[in-house]
């Protein structure tokens, strides 16, 4: 049975689902037993499972992922979560010295299932140190998963298919998708780690896409569409492993790629996705292959800037018309647009 | 303490208090589009700070840095212009209020991972001590900040090198909506903690204004006559919701009573009671300067309203000094 | 003390020596191709800790961990085969001399990144809370690892929690060639400043065998009472070089005269000097308690020497949990 | 005037020659004043310019980046070490949070000049902590400058030209570099950040490669062109930012690319260099480019997994034999190896 619930629902209710399945899942996080709940994502878990296995924590994101590591080599699941990614650059030696490679360098005995929630801002003059992309960072680290889920269905499936891998997962969650709506399943569904999901079948080029660009992606296809182009859409849910079947297949289909991305583009995900294409399907590409990302500076926190920072579903359409060599239309886009660019919609109001 | 930097301590401390609630009753205008943590019930230890050290010396702060950057001589009208985003802004619009700056006050930046600026403190004092200058580098931060790793390292390191570093730490009993003793073992005071570092340390009543007052006059004429680090801790109390301009005691983290019971410490109203008292100042001189303060913050919020957004290509300037 | 407890002290002693000393002896074979730290002259905390701990009890440790290895009853063959690179090393070669793991003994594994397996001590500790056994998870670290951030929150965290956690502190005064009083603020005794972090904290005379195995002992009661975590730093020093086989004496970090101080305080001879004083041994015991130890250690080498190196397609296994 | 010196004494000069210049120049990192400094790369500063301007530091990396980011923002230029690149995991907060930004999220005011030195470690079983390379985690940044010189002459220049650089600069040796001797100038010569080195001109392949790759290359060129091979090889010097012009001249004049990294492939620095490439000159590309990086495996220890682990010279020659299609031989690059393969040559025993 499915139902249609928020993004940040299906991530409560894939704690709840984990946390009765099995005893040793735990949660912590800063502010995860606050009214606010993590937003929304972590409400009511404390007082179903008691303080002992969900508490807040002091600001100390390394040593506590320290924690989190050291307790998962009993037998614990810790899942751990950041109301920002930003804020866990002070735990990375932790993640890459330690659950990284703790598997591999002794030998394949003791592993590392903790799972690392990571939420992604933006918006709202966030700015510099409260939204930075940075997914591609932790893709980087040979032994660790990393997961990006776009929708609802994908979140609830992700987190439960994370939180019961064995190896350390970090899961990244954007925070413009938390209150977007989706057909869940009821039950404790698990998508598994590394499956792409084709969401439009199209002929005319492939995008590979992920999080929130996959929104602004399903919004220029509609656009495209109905200017006779056809785009097949693939969210890659896993950043890594990396459905490079799925990609291929589809390339070789269509003969292009575009590929998208939530991160600055030097060294990004996008980089890696064109680059692969690039030399495992030189010979099925009509065209250069092409990207959009970030530009390659720092968030700036102005609405200003922002609007010509961030790559909307227009810079999608547009992306597209170049590599036809078509001029499109992005009016409608435009006009669908009744609020502010700093916003995913009129619910969203301050920082958070 | 002479009246004169008693009644001047007052105005910055009403000061600060006018503009953060100006910003907290127009925040619903929706113009200030950025996270803003207002310092409402905090002013006293920003003002006395920045009252007692010179322009020359440099200040770090953090999320909640408007006090500390008012106190401190900071352009009211570009702190505001940057809450706006604005061009004009005192980071151009690039930081928000998280991220204020003025170098001729000698506020050297604040910034938004919590402990963040702490060791940068520290690096100023060491570059103090290089130059040879009698200048002194001070950071504010939280209770919820000596929670991080770095900011043992720095206190641990200005130890160390006995550089010439204030800490400021207002111990406001809450991290977001986290009470202190969720967080850090029982019966640990702070400042001991800094102490048992290697730092001399001390704490006080953050709001008691003429109190801090002279506890930061005598840490400085300390550090600045070579004494070495310095350490305080001052208890306090925010009035507003960690981030945004409400009140929030009805949510549960906090009782409406317990912040009451601050609210009648209001450290604003205290000092103004014991200068009116003493006679440091008349109930005219006292309006005089509300009237002053509320005339310079109009004229500020104007002229954030009315500045432009920067240019769209700004985006990629500034990524690196050429 | 019962004297059998005091001769397997001595016994563990004496074994992690000869295994120490046999690695310097032969290392110039350069068949032991990786960094490797030996812990001669500080053999008495890692064998003390490791005859009262259980072996169901978690112990991890640094870079210098072959001495709580085999004093928590980890398998030499294993060790030396893992410093020879070899597929039968108890990391499988993956990890070398700075990465031991032996799960059976609850050596939970070693890592080479100053600080690093603190926390995860911490997080075993709160695996055994969760778990409700009486298990203790110990740390093994030295006085530089105490300059590392993470620390202070690890203590921190086990202190708010109250977990089962044995903090040991070996205080060789040196962290590769720079003494202490180049890292950390003067006059600050590294267990008082873990007692002010809230963690029940003493000290010891770390080449006083009985006396850390009393220390140990009382220690590891109170933990297991529920008494919460303990700290426990002892004083003692190494003998080679920071990495490798060699002295290193002369090459000016450190004075031959200091070395030689701390060699008259020889922990083995200490030990057996006093065992033998009192009767607890006989010579001819000492003797055979030596010889059986070289048996072991020389059918030990053979075994390392003569494992096969890993399968080229090692490389690829074990990256993940399958 | 130039004379053949080691790439570790290069760097020494570089040091005596830009804290003669500007008293502003400081220097710390562990051990910079013990008897090995760092290699001997540092040895003799602090006798020549004092404990306050050389000085050792405690086992705390990121409070030690903050106080170099701290002192920056006053007019001192740092100058940090750190023997091992996986120390400095523990810095990213402070290098990525505040470094990497300050300059641009204040409006560019102040600005951070700092160098952070960082070495790579390989062989002598240093294995998953002590030799990762991971050069693409800091390009990734916005920000930041990431240099990686390869010989004794670029090591002084870039040492000096980063130092003096008004940004925050990674520079980053790979430990099989430091023996290395060529020629250097006597005078204080800084080379620009963002130029490439074209180290041998080709007409069949463009090789694009950095640090310690470019002596593997080299080797493997000229067994190739004995075996009428001609490849241009590109030593990057810069990763960031890195020089395009001089990449895509390339190419389009051979119309092959292979990419070269010291790192781990996923999002790495050869990613970048192929999607770039694959966007930019995809018609002149006359088939697929490659990458020879490292697999997507931590480090192993053992010298039997490291031989399948590294690209050597020969792995090298036989990618561009898969590219051209042709058998070729590498009997003469493995005849050269009288040594292990776990050290780069007789000299280099024991841990560092
Ligand atoms: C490294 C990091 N972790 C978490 C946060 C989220 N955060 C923002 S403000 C804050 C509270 C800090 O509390 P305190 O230091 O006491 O300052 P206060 O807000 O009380 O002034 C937290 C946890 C952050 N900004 N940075
Ligand atoms: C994070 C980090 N920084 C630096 C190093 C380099 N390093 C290896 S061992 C060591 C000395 C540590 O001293 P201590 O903790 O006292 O242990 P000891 O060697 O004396 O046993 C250092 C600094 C490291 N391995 N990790
Ligand atoms: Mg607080
Ligand atoms: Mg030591």
């Amino acid at each position: 049975m499915s139902r249609i619930i928020t993004y940040a629902k299906a991530i409560n209710e894939a704690y709840f689902q984990a946390m009765e399945q099995d005893p040793a899942v735990i949660c912590f996080g800063l502010g995860i037993d606050d009214p606010k709940g993590v937003f929304g994502t972590t409400l009511g878990l404390q007082d179903r499972f008691g303080s002992a296995r969900v508490f807040d924590m002091p600001t100390a994101e390394n040593g506590m992922t320290g924690v989190a590591i050291g307790a998962s080599l009993n037998g614990i699941r810790p899942v751990m979560c950041h109301q920002r990614l930003d804020f866990f650059l002070l735990a990375l030696d932790q993640l890459v010295n330690n659950a990284a490679k703790w598997h591999y360098m002794f030998g394949g005995q003791d592993s590392v299932p903790i799972t690392i929630r990571l939420i992604i801002g933006r918006g709202w003059g966030q700015g510099p140190t409260h939204s930075q992309n940075l997914q591609a960072l932790f893709a980087h680290i040979p032994g660790l998963k990393v997961v990006m889920p776009t929708t609802a269905e994908d979140a609830k499936g992700l987190l439960l298919a994370s939180i019961f891998d064995d190896n350390p997962v970090v899961f990244i969650e954007h925070r413009w998708l938390h209150n977007l709506e989706g057909h869940v399943p009821e039950e404790a569904c698990r998508t598994p780690l590394g499956k792409a999901a084709t969401v439009r079948e199209g002929r005319d080029l492939t995008m590979v896409s992920f999080s929130y660009m996959t929104i602004e992606a399903l919004h220029a296809l509609d656009v495209l569409e109905k200017q006779g182009i056809s785009c097949e859409l693939i969210d890659l849910r896993s950043i890594k492993p990396l459905d490079w079947p799925t990609v291929f297949a589809s390339v070789r289909k269509t003969g292009r790629l575009l590929a998208l991305d939530t991160g600055p583009e030097f060294c990004s995900v996008a980089a890696e996705v064109v680059a692969r294409v690039g030399m495992e399907c030189f010979d099925a590409l009509r065209q250069a292959p092409q990207r959009l990302a970030l530009p390659d500076v720092p968030t700036p926190s102005s609405p200003s800037l922002k609007k010509v920072f961030y790559q909307r579903s227009e810079d999608i359409v547009q992306a597209v018309g170049g590599m036809l060599g078509r001029e499109l239309s992005v009016a409608e886009l435009e006009q669908q647009r009744t609020w502010p660019l700093d916003v995913p919609g009129e619910w969203f109001r301050g920082p958070f | 303490m002479t009246d004169h930097r008693a009644v001047n301590l007052l105005r910055s401390m009403k000061r600060i208090r006018l503009v953060e609630e100006t910003i907290a009753e127009r925040y619903a205008e929706w113009k200030m589009r950025c996270p803003t943590h207002l310092c409402t019930g905090q002013e006293t230890v920003g003002a006395a700070v920045g009252q007692v050290l010179r322009p020359d010396d440099f200040a770090l702060s953090t999320h909640r840095s408007h006090g500390h950057y008012l106190g401190k001589g900071g352009d009211l009208k570009r702190m505001l212009a940057e809450i706006y985003l604005k061009g004009t802004g005192c980071s151009g619009g690039k930081g928000g209020s998280m991220h204020l700056i003025d170098r001729e006050a000698g506020f050297k930046g604040s910034t938004a991972i919590v402990g963040g600026t702490i060791p940068l403190a520290v690096g100023l004092g060491l570059s103090i001590a290089l130059k040879g200058s009698d200048q002194i580098s001070c950071v504010f931060f939280g209770d919820g900040a000596v929670e991080e790793g770095v900011f043992y390292e720095s206190v641990s390191f200005a130890a160390l090198k006995q550089l010439p570093v204030l800490f400021v730490c207002e111990n406001n009993f809450y991290s977001v909506y986290t009470p202190v003793a969720k967080r850090q073992p029982a019966g640990r005071a702070i400042h001991a903690l800094a102490a048992a570092m290697g730092v001399n340390a001390r704490h006080g009543d953050g709001n008691d204004p003429l109190a801090v007052l002279d506890q930061v006059e005598a840490a400085v004429a300390e550090i600045r006559s070579g004494g070495g680090p310095r350490f305080l801790e001052f208890e306090t109390y925010r009035w507003r919701e960690h981030c945004g301009p409400n009140y929030d005691n009805h949510i549960g983290y906090r009782t409406e009573a317990e912040f009451l019971a601050w609210k009648e410490r209001d450290p604003v109203l205290r000092l103004e009671a014991e200068l009116l008292a003493r006679g440091a100042v008349t109930g005219e001189q006292v309006a005089a300067m509300t009237d002053t303060i509320n005339e310079e913050i109009a004229a500020a919020f104007l002229f954030a309203e009315q500045s432009p957004f920067p240019a769209p290509e700004e985006l990629h300037a500034q990524v690196f000094k050429q």
